[in-house]
């Protein structure tokens, strides 16, 4: 059976676009070393030996231009793909996507369609230090006129790409590095997953945890360890950041009552803070203890691994979270 | 490229669009009937004119934060335009955009922008499309010297040249930046010394004069249109009222002197001189000229000031392309 | 006597610049049309004037130099502020402000200092529309490294801008372009407002109502309306976003039991959302009511005035979303 | 302004300090002993130890993503650079910094970066200092070919030359940025083609000869120290190994007949042999310089290795300099 085929997140996302492409002659990508090399991740592995280099295109590092290569293209009828290699760059080309990309339909009343798909890669874990290690989303998220899905698993990532590269808007697509290489079920036909519909990526009765990205993962992790100590973690993968699926998370929140929200990005300032705040907007009476949320510590991205490895929340400091939500004690503290 | 008596006519005509549709907007600014920003574009008409009557609605162009010249030249419309100005839901943007986003797809006019150079990379884009379908169109990018200082223009540059792109880099050399001199932010003296550091050819020519204009921008967009890459069009010119508004009321920065040096040089009462000389346009026929289109600005007015403001519940429309849920 | 002088918010700013400069040789500004011409907005009027162009620097249309200006400038030794005109044009700067003055002394291992500040305008209001109208802070408060302030009127505006010239951090000054005018009183010495400190503009105990900039003032209008009602409201200025002055807020929460934060910036995704998130995990047990929020809606600013007068909150809206936090209707509603 | 026998050797000893840095870390990387990227500076030696011969700790360098062979040229100590690369809290940035970021600030170096052409801002704000104290120093930068693509480069070159300041412009022109070839992401042949839309004077230089670039860079920061500016300096180069890391493990980008003929100009190697044939250095000296050389390497890696990691608590240390809270 197709759907049993296991593909890794990297070519999940490389057959999105190859199938897109294939189906659609006004798709084309462009980035930095994407064409003869398919990228420096190697999810654009491939492409422009198969499409060429009119459709796969190597820019200059120029990131600014490579946006507004894709503001200027899909207002005119293109589909483009851009891609800015680590999301740490998206402030360089911070203009184009918040300024311009986000806002040019809103500006012209309405009048254009931006069927722009910007990827990028980010989060930490490969001692890239501070300025290749950053997770934005939370910038992206409060900009007006994006679209922003963050993937934890091969199968959302294929679809979830699909779905940004027929959607009519800007959308951002992140791709979190250390997850590249792991795989999964990823069916061969061109599926599309949803924008905007979080999966619940295991039901429960005691705590809700959010979490996206490589986050979601380790929450799950976090959620056997806790399953042995006897408590039913429910985890809800947003999958798309922008527009968020709140309507899950505060359903969840009311069956539960205890609600926590993991990410990579620093706590201060995070979407963990606009989640919380919503949760307790709409499930107060619910809820039998505060939101809490699990983030980075704030600072920038320590390079040395023996920092970087208690900056990032992993399965240990998770569970450590929700033992707290809980207002249990982690063994050990 | 000598042009022809239509063409000529045709640039007068889309000057005199330009001067009026601004020195409307400008009172109307002055009785503070338009909120916002405006920058007016009176004394550059010839740059705006010169260039676009070499393109079809099929042509794009970016524009700058100094949009309604572009606009009009492009074929804009009065009615829309008036009432975009005015903030009404008729205007080209339904009142969102207002003049510093001002914008007209069906036209190939990619809008006003407000952040300067911004508009050089949406070019880059659109002259992209061009290439990728092989339609023969080419995209125009207008910019201010001062834009030339900015990242944002520079990557656009040097990437529509690596890609061979059908482009014509268009720069309104008005030697000032808001109230700086130019020479104070730059060290060269023609802005198209930059071109060669693209791999570009670069052209320098008189912004007053809109044959200059015409022909240097024909020769441009026809290089462009045969698939040999970008040009960089350095016009010289002048832009006779304030960076905003109408007059200066802050510090003086340039001296009168020179703005009058500039205004002898009038690009459409130079223009008209030459024109009745050789024929081409008589008094009657220029004064029917102004009065027509004086006509349409008054309509155009009273189109916007009769039209209505957008309504609260448009404030969250537009942000999105609604998709259908189910594709 | 001195303190009772009245100056405007403006020249609240230029007369911080202006004896900062006298009394410290290594610092000086930079920005576009700032010298001769004193800046679009009047705040740097007269300093070239009296300290030369070699101290007062107009530069070209180059945001991205102008941070970097600063950023190597306050490492080699000076004590920079750098303009950048309009809120909104951090964009562009936004590698420099974020990976690199941010970071940049995180990544040397802290051997560097960087008493840095940037000044610009923010909020909406005069009909600019959507590329010179944002409220933009909670992006720079998300990041580690940065202090943010936004003072609400020109007492506050000296010494925090006094404050943010003394401080050996980047610090990003946000001026409302629609205070620029409001006069109060403004002591003629050199005195500082510390970064950090929240301002209780009015005690209160039926409400906490936290705002900064002009958001601070409609607070202060929508508290007088309401206390015709009898609803008295705790109207607190954080003054300085980041770092935030939590203790204050939580103090104030556990006395009213209800919180509601507003700003200019869209809701989703704004500082209110940190607040709230924060308000509710350390004063949980003491609310009566959700946190609540009140921002402008998820679109960007639209040019009409017809539309920007609905779109940014003011005292009317602002006293509505306190009597829902209090649950009580508005009139005519 | 040809060299005296101890610029020639000092040239020779920057040169062979950095091979042997890279050499090493090289080789630690492929064992798994170096976290994080790699980006080895080998077969560019003349460029960095060519211009920063020219220099005192007092001048200020900013770097790239490829930033050892800039800091072992200005002077960086073995012991606390392997140390950094090792992730360790005795290097130069106590681990925080890692091989992207490392710097050393009392040696002038301003930081590599991560960022591609975001040193070069920052370079002109170290000349903004240096000509506001009017203390004879000067700022240079060093990018790669790639990195004049970015609007950073160009607003920095602007900017410099608009304000006059006392800055080098070093670019290391490798004819790659990471896996794309030069000519794929510009049109033009020589980046100094630049230099003049700046109005900053350009020169190419022979980036495998230490002595070129060496003359080259006196007089350009002479220039710059006698108050008349920037000058863009191109060097042509190439980078023995991989973008990053040593061996390149993915598609093949660049033909081995190409790296070959480089590598024939290796710029140590050849300098070595006219040193000798100038009897500005023996055999037996140079053989004790690498000995010598080779033992520093040897020491600072057991330093390194024997070094600590930060602690955790480390982690919120060093974003903010603490202020005292009443001043
Ligand atoms: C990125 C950015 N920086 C600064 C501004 C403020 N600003 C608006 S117009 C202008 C001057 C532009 O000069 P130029 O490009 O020569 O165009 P001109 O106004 O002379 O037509 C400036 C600095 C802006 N809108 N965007
Ligand atoms: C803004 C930005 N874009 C892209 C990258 C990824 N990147 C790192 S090095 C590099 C190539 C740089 O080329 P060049 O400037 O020629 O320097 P070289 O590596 O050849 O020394 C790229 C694209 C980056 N670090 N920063
Ligand atoms: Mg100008
Ligand atoms: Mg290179």
């Amino acid at each position: 059976m197709s759907d049993e085929r296991s593909l890794s997140y990297m070519m999940a996302f490389n057959e999105a676009v190859r199938q897109s492409m294939r189906a659609d002659e006004t798709i084309f990508c462009a980035g930095e070393d994407i064409g003869a090399f398919g990228g420096v991740f190697g999810t654009y592995g491939g492409l422009q030996k198969e499409f060429g280099a009119r459709r796969v295109v190597d820019t200059p590092i120029s990131e600014q231009a490579i946006v507004g290569l894709g503001v200027g293209s899909a207002v005119t009828g293109l589909r483009p793909i851009v891609d800015l290699m680590f999301m740490d760059f998206i402030c360089v080309a911070m203009d184009q996507i918040v300024n311009q990309a986000a806002k040019l339909k809103y500006m012209f009343g309405g009048k254009a369609t931006l069927p722009l798909t910007i990827t990028t890669a980010g989060g930490a874990g490969l001692s890239a230090a501070a300025q290749h290690s950053q997770s934005l989303e939370a910038i992206l998220c409060h900009i007006p006129g994006l679209k922003v899905v963050y993937p934890s698993n091969p199968y959302d990532m294929k679809g979830l790409m699909v779905s940004c590269i027929r959607d009519d808007n800007p959308t951002v697509m992140v791709k979190h590095k250390r997850l590249l290489g792991i795989s999964g079920p990823v069916p061969e036909d061109l599926y599309t997953v949803p924008l905007g519909q979080a999966n619940m990526l295991r039901p429960g009765k005691d705590v809700t945890v959010v979490a996206w990205g490589r986050m979601a993962n380790e929450s799950m992790v976090a959620a056997e360890i806790l399953a042995g100590e006897g408590i039913d973690c429910e985890v809800i993968d947003p999958r798309t950041l922008q527009p968020f699926d709140t309507a899950t998370v505060v359903e969840s929140a009311r069956k539960t009552n205890r609600v926590i929200v993991v990410h990579e990005a620093v706590r201060f300032g995070g979407l963990g803070a606009e989640i919380a705040s919503q949760v307790q907007e709409e499930a107060f009476d619910f809820l039998d203890a505060p939101v809490a949320r699990i983030g980075a510590p704030f600072s920038p991205v320590p390079f040395s691994p023996a920092l970087e490895k208690h900056y990032v929340p992993d399965a240990k400091s998770i569970a450590s979270g929700i033992r707290g939500v809980l207002g249990r004690k982690s063994p050990g503290r | 490229m000598e042009p022809n008596p239509d063409v000529l006519r045709d640039l007068h005509r889309r000057m005199v669009r330009i001067r009026l549709f601004e020195e409307a907007a400008g009172k109307l600014a002055e009785a503070a009937k338009l909120p916002g920003f405006l920058h007016l574009y009176v004394g550059e008409e010839a740059v705006a004119a010169g260039v676009c009557v070499n393109l079809t609605d099929a042509d794009s162009i970016t524009s700058t934060h100094r949009g309604h010249g572009h606009l009009v030249a492009k074929g804009g419309q009065f009615r829309p335009m008036m009432a975009e100005l005015m903030a009404k839901s008729t205007g080209y943007c339904n009142g969102k955009g207002g003049s510093m986003h001002i914008s007209s797809l069906e036209l190939g006019m990619l809008g006003a922008n407000g952040i300067v150079g911004a508009g050089s990379p949406i070019a880059v884009g659109a002259a992209f499309t061009h290439k990728y379908r092989d339609d023969g169109n080419v995209a125009v990018a207008f910019f201010g010297d001062g834009a030339t200082n900015i990242g944002a223009f520079h990557e656009a540059a040097n990437m529509a040249c690596a890609l061979k792109l059908p482009i014509v880099f268009a720069c309104e050399n008005n030697e000032y930046g808001e109230f700086t001199r130019r020479d104070h932010t730059m060290a060269i003296t023609d802005i198209v010394d930059r071109a060669q550091g693209y791999g570009m050819p670069g052209v320098i020519v008189d912004g007053m004069d809109a044959v200059a204009v015409y022909e240097a921008a024909a020769e441009a967009i026809a290089f462009a249109r045969a698939g040999k890459g970008p040009t960089l069009i350095e016009a010289k010119t002048y832009r006779f009222y304030n960076h905003h508004g109408v007059q200066n009321l802050g510090l003086k920065y340039r001296p009168d002197s020179e703005v009058e040096v500039w205004k002898q040089r009038d690009p459409i009462f130079t223009f008209e001189a030459q024109l009745e000389d050789m024929g081409v346009l008589t008094v009657d026929r220029r004064e029917a000229l102004w009065a027509e289109l004086r006509a349409d600005i008054a309509d155009a007015i009273t189109f916007a000031e009769d039209s209505p403001y957008p309504e609260q519940d448009q404030i969250l429309e537009d942000v999105y392309t609604r998709m259908e849920v189910a594709r």
